[in-house]
């Protein structure tokens, strides 16, 4: 009976999707044409002679962004195994399979919609994006001019490579609301923040919207996904509330441990190698100085974020504590994510240093006013993000360029912060009202792995599986 | 001395741990068991067959007492186990003929 | 006692391999030469100009396919996590060493015989190719002009992206027969296959033989790699017998659960990402729009078959279970794998939308025929993998293409898929004959890990480890 | 109260940092400028016609670097979870926090110090480089020239592939002297090990110090990264003694168990991979013919050394051992990385087949001598990493390469493992008289988790987190 | 009331349940155990190392009951259990002074 | 008969394992658990928040012996799972009224 709602959700989507695969098919038959010609075993000769001699260069770039395609997708991996890790086995199914379909359900969104949304079809009002969703010729066509020399890529290349950044909105929210959501209520918020109010804010600057127009920079997402995504955590941990027995009576805070360590370990290993996809990518091009760079300032950052985090909540503390220690990497990361192609290079390690401290100071700070975030996403993504937006417009770190300015990047981080916020909002009440968003007190105390999949995460110990 | 062997559900732990505090009890033994009785029916799905769960994950704590308490622990262990659901558990007394504090050799009650 | 008869295998193969390295080192003298000739500090503008202006794009295909042949490897990883979470803990040690086992013989047999049989040697009666095994000349040469244009890669390129392909066959049968199977018998199965089965019917296609001369299309594998695969497993399968107490009288079935979600869900996206290689590498060369274009089709097949599958078992079963989404994401992945190059773009999504129904149909199906497959190698490789060859053969999908014909997809599907099973019965009956292939009923229910090991995977209350 | 002195460590290392990178404020203004220029939005035929033809061929070097880069830091994480695998659950904590410390600290300290003082500045005796330590112009200009047409990348990705390296000769020693050394004793001499130790004998060769006058071949670090770390983990091992309970009166040895055979196999995969990076990116640059055949090279010796491994320990053991099977794929890698570019084809399988042997009987052997490694990082990366340098000296492997010259290779080899010794020896002794070097014989019977972290790895069965 | 605390082999415990649901026995509580016997000597190698693995993996299953039927739980556990080979387990028969069922308060025979 | 219940240290058990072998022990059950006592106040900290870890891990040996012996068993657990610092555990010493070994119904005494 509980997920007769949810089904009625799927039935919704299943439709939509069909329905643009059909509209889809209409329009793609010369594209499949193309497509043929392009084949393998053609003489790339052709090829090379057609675009003369940006071909190779070309080709270079393509390469390198599907790689960095396939190294965001790796973080989605990270993300499920450091979410799972921070958090109780008997919810572990649950958080896996909420990662499992954010992935399906962003790439196929951002197909059917989302990346039509956000790039190519900015024009009207400024504030929302509204290209021709479903056809092929935005975005899938053949013509290596594509997005012009700058942009060096097939339509497709872009395409994958940004639809694997999509879906980064919605797990970052699913870290946060762990534990404690109904299943079919993330679904239904995850779908609509994905489709919806992640392309809308994004095509402010990437889409050449408002913020664009402003001069605020966003190298690689510090605020457009990750503030995005903390702060529609954030929306959704005040809507849906602390786990049972977190904040006891009289101030006291009982800290929920996480069942694994070594998940989290690897989960964050893995985000950290697929940051140089992140940041790497979004250099957009093959361009030596341009990826080399990103890529030292990415892992510089990070070990920055590390190492202050580690020793920061070490004297603070009293303990060397693994799980901050993680945090701290992944709140570098966040922070040199806007501008690792702009600042100086020991900025990065500064940038780097202050994220690792502040991420600390901020779970703690959360934990204060009993904001329940059992991974810490609201701090590394949302607070960070800021933090690292911000950054990119002091003279101290971008080494004195005139184009960037605090004041618009104040602007722009808030501005998509509160978007964020507000959006989240308003969709968790929404979805509250008309299927309830948290599950039964007696389902929080069991397990939503058992409440919600029937399933045991490890099963050993189950008759059955002796 | 009594052995008090109470099981409970795994998340009612805390609370009867703190119960069993305020009533002065200062040692206890707790192991992860699976419990199965009549909290049941509730079919799992694996990759297509049903199957019941009749197990359930319980915890058993053990407390050793002596004689004149017992009745107490069991009592402070319902009033905190209870959630008036099917599958709050069950609670044995077991006599026990000796008890022995290794670090200093005591026995007796005064080894509890 | 036990293990005398692996250990005659041992040696046999242990002299094969011995024996292939010395006839490899009489021939091999010119080569080294050559190697050291091109090494790293020598001035590459000499390369270039004794290549032409076809050199740039040639180097970044050589850096694609080794970078593929990568990612075919770490699919390696992802089958070992997967399987080992799907099964008990009891048979953990024992899945993992036969995975382990698998990518170092399948190199190993590969360099000494497979490769050659495989792809350059093709002469004869179009049924089974006989290259010369162990000349170097045959595939290590350093002749940039190896495979001609087309091609575009070195020989060394070629041979360890195929290599890596090849131990395939032999993990997707693993994980069918766990927790059973005896070691040994496992190990000379394994080997087997991977050195004499999977080139010979691989050659119908790749190495140019009948299939291929019939114009049967098979990108990337669904039918060579994948159905091959699945159909050696529903043989060993049927010769094994299911697992003891999978099938209880009455018709009813006791599932039998795996020990470990987060390894399972682990494996499933190293072996989505490791498609991209898999499938992107088979592209063959760097061309920019058709690797662009299949790691298109193959992350939206990806994410469809994860998609319907959810929402199929979903409605059918009533719960909403992870381990019938990891099989979808795998079910489009397979799918794909024949016409990622050649399907139109929506024709990936409906591709595995559809495979994602598929796969929780055969699962089901094949349970209630007492087909008792663990980890679902069947139903995902076998089944999806006929069903992406046939796809690729209907005008629906391939944009009409009019060189591709369902009756040569069904002929060549078909072929290979009896092929495999029929030779794997015949390999598994002779094995059994010969050394037994089940371990013992006691065996079985103390699990393999301790009967064939003398190893816990997670021995930590054993007290030698406290 | 334990940790005030890691704490005073702590202020020392953070007070370093921060100086540093003010000291490279002063001096990196014109590069801000300069990245800036070459932002990716830029033109790139623009830079094309600047640096000519070799700019298609520079950039895909580049690439590669970087890619390369990436898959050795993921070795990082197969290094953790290796060691957090074959030690006990109770110590995990240590050994996760451990490798994360060692990579930010790595790559932090290789920034400010190690870089320059292993690479350009090889001025003055031949012994000791001392590079400018913390200026830019070393190491980070834009220029594309940087290191000649040979060294075809920037100074940038030169510098990040590096220091991915740089972090592991500490990573080695941790798993050795797991589950017995004080974390903040071990976080001294991992950093003074990273920042001095290795860049000083790294330099004898790759700083062309006085073993590259000679002649000396490696590669890509049997002698320079592997068997340095594997002796300074012997030395660091030999003072801090064995594990309590290991080694029983009689010569009994008691085996301590790994926790989690699944997390070792993990290690093991993830290691495997990053070794195409590790040798593979040691070309330096995407010379087609050199990274292909490096590939294959890495990849058969892995094979081999499993499969000896797998075979010599079944038939000396009796057992098929999955942990020794694992060992013996790290032996093969880690003999074939001194000669991967060099040797002959066929060598690099004979090379592997013997590390395989090799390392059984040197974990044999340690074990009875009494030398306690967990993890047996002396076998595989001292003893394998001797004998690949030496096998590069051999004739029948390099195939008769006049350049190289056996005894050279052994005057080299064992110069940086006495080296890496004595030097840690003489380290450890003096931690141990300043700090301490073990944690008291009750902590190391509770874990170091709960004495040094206040954490468990798999806490779920806490109350806190039911 | 008795407390019947059997050990044995894990992969017999849904043969041992099943005998137990039919002779009525609606409750019982199951933990995971390592049991040490004379079914042993089977030696592991480890790393070279060999070392005798003298803890086995057992389940021990607790049964409480009513003094006239503990006879008959007994002897279906034997049935059920057996295999004939080593290390088929014990079966150990405690006295029970007290039993109380959580949720509704109930003593004795009645609680189980 | 009687069941000897020894909580100790986990990483006693070893010792106390050769220590029982010494005198003829040839049979135990071993469960882990966790024990809460006077052994506690070791505070952790988890991403900032304080919590006492009252329950610390303990290793529960269990033997059922003849009558007569239990008193020497007792005294060799002691000895052997000493270390005389806190939490060293206890050992609780119960009735057996019935032991059966399911392999070959074997009853009472000659059944352990
Ligand atoms: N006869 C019994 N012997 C031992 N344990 C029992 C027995 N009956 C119940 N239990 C334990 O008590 C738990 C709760 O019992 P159950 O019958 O489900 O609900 P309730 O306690 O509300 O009657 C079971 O899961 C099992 O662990
Ligand atoms: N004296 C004992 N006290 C407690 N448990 C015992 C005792 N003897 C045996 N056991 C338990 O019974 C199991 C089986 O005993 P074992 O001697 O191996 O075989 P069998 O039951 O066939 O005699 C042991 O693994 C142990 O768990
Ligand atoms: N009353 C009790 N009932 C059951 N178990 C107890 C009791 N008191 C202590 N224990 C067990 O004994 C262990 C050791 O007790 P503790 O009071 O910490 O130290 P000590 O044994 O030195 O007095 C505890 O961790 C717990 O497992």
């Amino acid at each position: 009976m509980k997920s007769k709602k949810s089904l009625l959700f799927t039935a919704l989507v299943l439709l939509g999707v069909f329905g643009s695969a059909i509209h889809g098919f209409a329009q793609e038959e010369a594209v499949a044409a193309a497509v043929e010609a392009a084949a393998p075993d053609e003489d790339y000769l052709a090829l090379k002679t057609q675009y003369g001699e940006t071909f190779d260069f070309f080709t270079t770039s393509v390469l390198w962004t599907l790689i960095a395609a396939g190294l965001v997708f790796i973080m989605h991996l990270g993300f499920a195994t450091l979410e799972t890790g921070l958090t109780r086995s008997k919810n572990s199914v649950n958080i896996l399979f909420k990662n499992v379909f954010i992935i399906c359900m962003g790439l196929l969104t951002y197909a059917v919609w989302g990346f039509n949304a956000m790039y190519p079809g900015w024009e009207g009002s400024g504030f929302f994006a509204m290209g021709s969703p479903l056809t092929m010729e935005a975005y899938g066509n053949t013509d290596f001019s594509y997005g012009g020399t700058a942009l060096a890529m097939t339509g497709w290349a872009d395409f994958i490579f940004q639809a694997m950044f999509a879906a980064t909105a919605a797990t970052i929210v699913s870290g946060a609301v762990a534990e404690r959501i109904k299943l079919g209520s993330f679904m239904v918020i995850g779908t609509l923040l994905v489709m919806f109010l992640y392309p809308m804010s994004g095509s402010w600057k990437w889409g050449a919207g408002w913020l664009d127009g402003m001069g605020f920079y966003d190298f690689a997402g510090s605020t457009l996904v990750h503030a995005f995504g903390g702060f529609a955590a954030l929306a959704a941990v005040i809507v849906l509330g602390p786990r049972k027995g977190k904040y006891l009576e009289g101030g006291r805070i009982r800290p929920i441990l996480g069942h694994s360590m070594p998940l989290a370990t690897i989960g964050v290993f893995l985000l950290f190698l697929g940051w140089f996809g992140f940041n790497g990518g979004s250099v957009l091009s093959a361009n030596p100085e341009g990826i080399s760079f990103v890529f030292v300032t990415t892992a510089l950052a990070a070990a920055a974020g590390g190492f202050s985090s580690i020793f920061f909540s070490w004297i603070l503390l009293k303990k060397p504590d693994l799980s901050m220690a993680l945090n701290g990497i992944l709140a570098g990361l966040v922070g040199i994510t806007a501008g690792a192609d702009s600042v100086t290079l020991w900025s990065s390690v500064v940038i780097g240093l202050i994220a690792g401290v502040l991420v600390v100071i901020s779970i703690l700070f959360f934990d204060k006013i009993k904001i329940d975030d059992p991974v810490g996403a609201i701090s590394v993504h949302g607070v960070c993000g800021i933090w690292g937006t911000l950054a990119v417009g002091l003279p101290f770190f971008n080494g004195g360029n005139e184009d960037l300015s605090f004041f618009t990047q104040l602007i722009g981080t808030l501005s998509v912060a509160i978007f964020a916020f507000v959006g989240t909002f308003i969709l968790c009440i929404i979805v509250k009202a008309l299927m309830g968003i948290r599950v039964s007190a007696e389902e929080e105390d069991e397990g939503l792995d058992i409440g919600e999949h029937g399933q045991e995460a490890y099963p050993d110990f189950a008759p059955a599986s002796r | 001395m009594k052995l008090i062997s109470a099981i409970i559900k795994p998340f009612k732990l805390e609370e009867v741990k703190e119960a069993l505090a305020e009533i002065g009890i200062e040692g206890m033994t707790v192991t992860e068991v699976k419990g199965f009785g009549r909290q049941k029916g509730h079919t799992e799905i694996y990759r297509g067959s049903e199957y019941t769960v009749d197990f359930l994950p319980k915890v058993k704590v053990e407390i050793a007492v002596g004689g004149e308490i017992a009745e107490k622990v069991v009592e402070t262990i319902v009033n905190a186990a209870k959630t008036g659901k099917i599958g709050d558990g069950k609670i044995f007394v077991l006599p026990i003929e000796e008890a022995v504090r290794i670090r200093t050799d005591e026995r007796g009650e005064g080894a509890i």
